[in-house]
């Protein structure tokens, strides 16, 4: 079971069953959807960026599976307190790692975009899901739904 | 939960079956590859393939259009494989087959075309809370158009569609479509009273026939269905087609769903004239390796025999809900009715609080090939109150031995994930 | 009639591909078939049988919804087609690939979801007279509906597009559909040119690129399209799939077309929200083999070249009109342009007063195979002033040989009817 | 050539070049079109019945290969004349013989209906068409034509 194990690694079981940052934040938060419509997942993201543009508070909810959610959670750790700025790149970074193997669904044009130099702590333990094509989307589900959230609320 | 212990009958011989699928005798991972992913599609034996490499290297030409003898034979051959579609559900006309991509497809025709010429605003659809997504979208589609209300047949504690209000739902509804068969809780419907009560209220019947024609026989007139649908992937055949069946008289008078050639009388400039049927439905060029294909995946099935086909899979489903429970234990929880006769192979599963996505990535390690996810069923799910399950489909190639292996694979993943 | 006198080039081995295609070897009455039909479907190589074949016996599943590794593999070889096929078109992404039942289809999904979003009664559409109904019925049919006109551009006396008045044809039409090769006379219609005046005039582009996309190169950037069509079974693929290409822009702007799973991002029972191109347009259980066969056509047409491929049916189709015009003399009438680098391989032919039928039926005799009708294209026909015409038309398996049988088989067909 | 002869009668040959009865009727006659629509083959007839129900005249017009305009053209030699009850009896008697291999693309259900003893005289030349089963359309659109034509006229 050593390709489960490099999958399934302790930190992210830990934030599966202990998810940090769950739950709603009130209006006037932004509060942003996504779908990943293969398996069902579901995610909720309500962001409070403040007016130094800093992403003040952040909260998760919804539905998935473990890569899903442990990724959602570790993001939501990952960001909060940052800048706006500061998440994108944390965001960048994140995408950087899952598609070092490419998002075997994607474009024949597009080329990896060039790894930044972004420290990505626990997220790290999500490398190993690039063995694991079909769950990607799982991890980059929240992320996606992030950089929506931020783009509507900045707008 | 009741159920026979015999799991095959004696004219059931699935090791001889399993040997007319080559991928079934595929080893992953040193271990034998448990197939348990039917009801999202089915795999195909050899003499469908066969079928269609002969068509290809003997006889494949476009159809209808040529006189030389290659294109005849192609004609024959596709037409050949409508009648027997006509044959194996009962229809009293191989020109009320039609055939399409899939079974959604199909629904998406009934409803532009008989929809649009039907329906109008204030109007009633009634669905059921079980439907596929390919038996909801379509309608809400036209409902967002057109203006239509569409209502829903609620299902009761074990998962059986609940009538008890069903007349008054029906009361002023122009369509009922509903499944025969549910791809996630294998709930069978009672098709025939269900026609009968929309052709008491005035209501045309469309059945979402995908997880019920594979798996048993099938009478259109006994059913006393208008029209009905199924996916040739699910039953033997290949991917790329569909069949829709409908009555003649609705058929005749429905305008064109797709327009281009194939399905005309006419073309000048000012406009067209539209062909009878079939030919109206089916515009461009058809799936026409995909349809011999489906007549070859018809003979298989009739060799075997539907009245056996689906003894054996109330025989494997009995021995699948009460060795899973067993084996596993109460962390388990498997959807749908209790009572196998109740039911067609599918069994929607829950490992606690371990989601089906991780479960199947576990049992993907034992060779165990299992579906996680909302199968497209998304009012139901919610209905359920879940995000997610683990769907096990069973089909005339799976034996008690799959069973085993499944249950043996959920014990791993449950101690995998410590429950 | 000019043309080169080389019938093929260097590295274009005819034999050797023919023994690539099973069918070509078939015996029919003791001759060698002559196959002359591959404008209305192609045959198709070993090697897209043998990719169709291999994914059903080691790596088939339903695509997109599984997490295990066979599903992981069909999925893969799914999209995998979808790179290869943009590639091949010179597409600038691959979800701008969407994969339907054929080039019809792929028409209807524009009139659908373009056409109703886009155009309102009073606006026009513009058309050629050379259009296959498929380019024609579906614009008619959404006409009828909304009630905007249809303008049709002429041809001149050598079947080339009269462009002449094209400005004041264009004048106010929000949308231009036009083939980029006649399949009844072979006409090359300049793409690039049509797009650009297009796009002056702020029509949207539809290139019907089924006779051109398996003959030629293509680069849909190039050429300025918004959107292409053709289909996968004349292009050496297998029947059952059509592509659609469009500029991503207008695909993401565009509403769903078929509802189902497959097509969306949730369902609830209010309503649904579409997922993104492609998945949008592909509504239910897409052709998944079928695809597969179409990139392994893509891969056996770039082994050869398009150039290549070109080059010879522009050597083989000057060595035909000239054969032809020798042969059987003047009862022969062939439609379309004289000079063979302004068209494609397609020869329609007249002989005297001797319908077209019949031509065909003699020429079955002799093992030759030619399409007779009107080639779904009847307001051309009727410009032509003629009933039907027996139609050759020739592809990279097609020699001198065929042509010499053809011709021989015409002066047979003309003493039979005492002409 | 043998199976083309069998087809190709002198006969139809002779129909084909000198067809019976071509022309158009002036309203009130009843005008009544029919499409081959594989091979783009259309008929036009044209009919007369009187008071008497006597189809007294007939004319035939469209183009079509010789099969379907020597039927045509038989045809139209075989009902004129007649009186409706008759001219179906001829109908139903030429349908049956085209029917005798079936017409491949119909009803698995459907069976030959039996076949009246009609004497159908020159038609007979036909029969060598059921041999080419694609070729029975050609045959048989003029007949179908003429079944709706009666139809309208006798509505
Ligand atoms: C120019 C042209 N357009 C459209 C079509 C329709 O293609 P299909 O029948 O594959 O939908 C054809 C082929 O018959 C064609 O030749
Ligand atoms: C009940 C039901 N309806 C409809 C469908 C859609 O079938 P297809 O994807 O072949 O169009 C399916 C299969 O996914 C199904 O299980």
């Amino acid at each position: 079971m050593s390709g489960l194990e490099e999958l399934y690694k302790e930190i992210i079981i830990d934030h599966y069953r202990s998810p940090r940052n769950k739950g709603e934040l009130p209006p006037p938060a932004t509060r942003t959807e996504g779908f990943n419509p293969l398996c069902g997942d579901e995610i909720v993201i309500y962001i409070d960026v403040d007016s130094n543009g800093v992403l003040s508070d952040i909260k998760i909810g919804g539905q998935g599976c473990s890569i899903s959610q442990s990724s959602a959670s570790m993001m939501s750790a990952a960001v909060k307190g940052k800048t706006v700025a500061e998440a994108q790149e944390i965001i960048g970074g994140f995408k950087a790692m899952m598609s070092v193997h490419g998002d075997a669904l994607g474009d024949p044009a597009s080329e990896a975009t060039a790894e930044p130099e972004v420290d990505l702590g626990d997220l790290e333990a999500l490398k190993g899901v690039v063995k694991f094509p079909v769950r990607i989307k799982c991890a980059t589900l929240s992320w996606n739904t992030l950089t929506q959230a931020i783009d509507e609320a900045t707008a | 939960m009741k159920g026979s212990i015999m799991t095959s009958s004696p004219t059931f011989d699935i090791a001889k079956i399993r040997k007319d699928f080559p991928i079934l005798s595929q080893i992953q991972d040193g271990k034998r590859l448990v197939y348990l992913d039917s009801g999202a599609s089915s795999q195909r034996p050899t003499s469908v393939l066969d079928a269609m490499d002969h068509l290809y290297t003997h006889s494949y030409a476009n159809v209808h259009r040529g006189v030389y003898q290659v294109a005849e034979r192609a004609t024959n051959a596709y037409e050949d494989a409508r009648s027997k579609v006509a044959k194996f559900i009962g229809a009293p006309s191989a020109n009320e087959i039609i055939f399409t991509k899939n079974a959604t497809e199909a629904i998406n025709l009934v409803a532009h075309s008989w929809g649009r010429a039907n329906l109008q605003s204030g109007d009633a659809v009634v669905l059921t809370i079980m439907e596929h997504h390919a038996n909801i979208v379509p309608w809400q589609m036209l409902a967002a158009e057109i203006g239509f209300e569409i209502r829903w047949v609620a299902i009761d504690e074990d998962g059986m569609l609940d009538t008890s209000n069903l007349d008054v739902l029906l009361d002023g509804a122009k369509m009922f479509a509903f499944t025969a068969m549910s791809n996630v809780l294998g709930t069978l419907t009672d098709t025939k009273a269900l026609c009968a009560a929309a052709q008491k209220a005035g209501a045309v019947t469309l059945i979402d026939a995908c997880q019920s024609v594979p798996h048993m026989p099938t009478d259109v007139v006994d059913m006393g269905a208008d029209f009905i649908v199924f996916s040739g992937h699910k039953m033997l055949g290949p991917s790329g087609i569909g069949v829709l069946w409908g009555r003649a008289e609705l058929l005749d008078a429905m305008p064109p769903f797709l327009g281009g050639g194939g399905m005309i009388l006419n073309v000048t400039k000012d406009g067209f004239t539209p062909d009878g049927v079939p030919g109206k439905f089916e515009a461009g060029t058809p799936p026409i390796a995909e349809a011999v294909g489906l007549g070859a995946a018809v003979d298989y099935l009739n060799e075997l025999g539907m009245e056996a086909v689906r003894e054996h899979e109330v025989s494997l489903t009995a021995y699948a809900l009460r060795t899973l429970t067993e084996t596993v234990g109460e962390t388990l929880t498997i959807y749908g009715p209790s009572e196998p006769a109740a039911r067609g192979g599918v069994l929607s599963l829950e490992l606690a609080d371990v989601h089906a996505h991780d479960i199947s990535q576990v049992l993907d390690e034992h060779a165990v090939c299992v579906r996680p996810g909302h199968h497209c069923a998304k009012p139901l799910m919610r209905h359920l109150g879940v995000n997610a399950t683990a769907r096990a489909s069973l089909y005339i190639y799976n034996d008690t031995d799959d069973i085993d292996a499944l249950a043996e694979a959920l014990v791993q993943a449950r101690d995998f994930f410590s429950i």
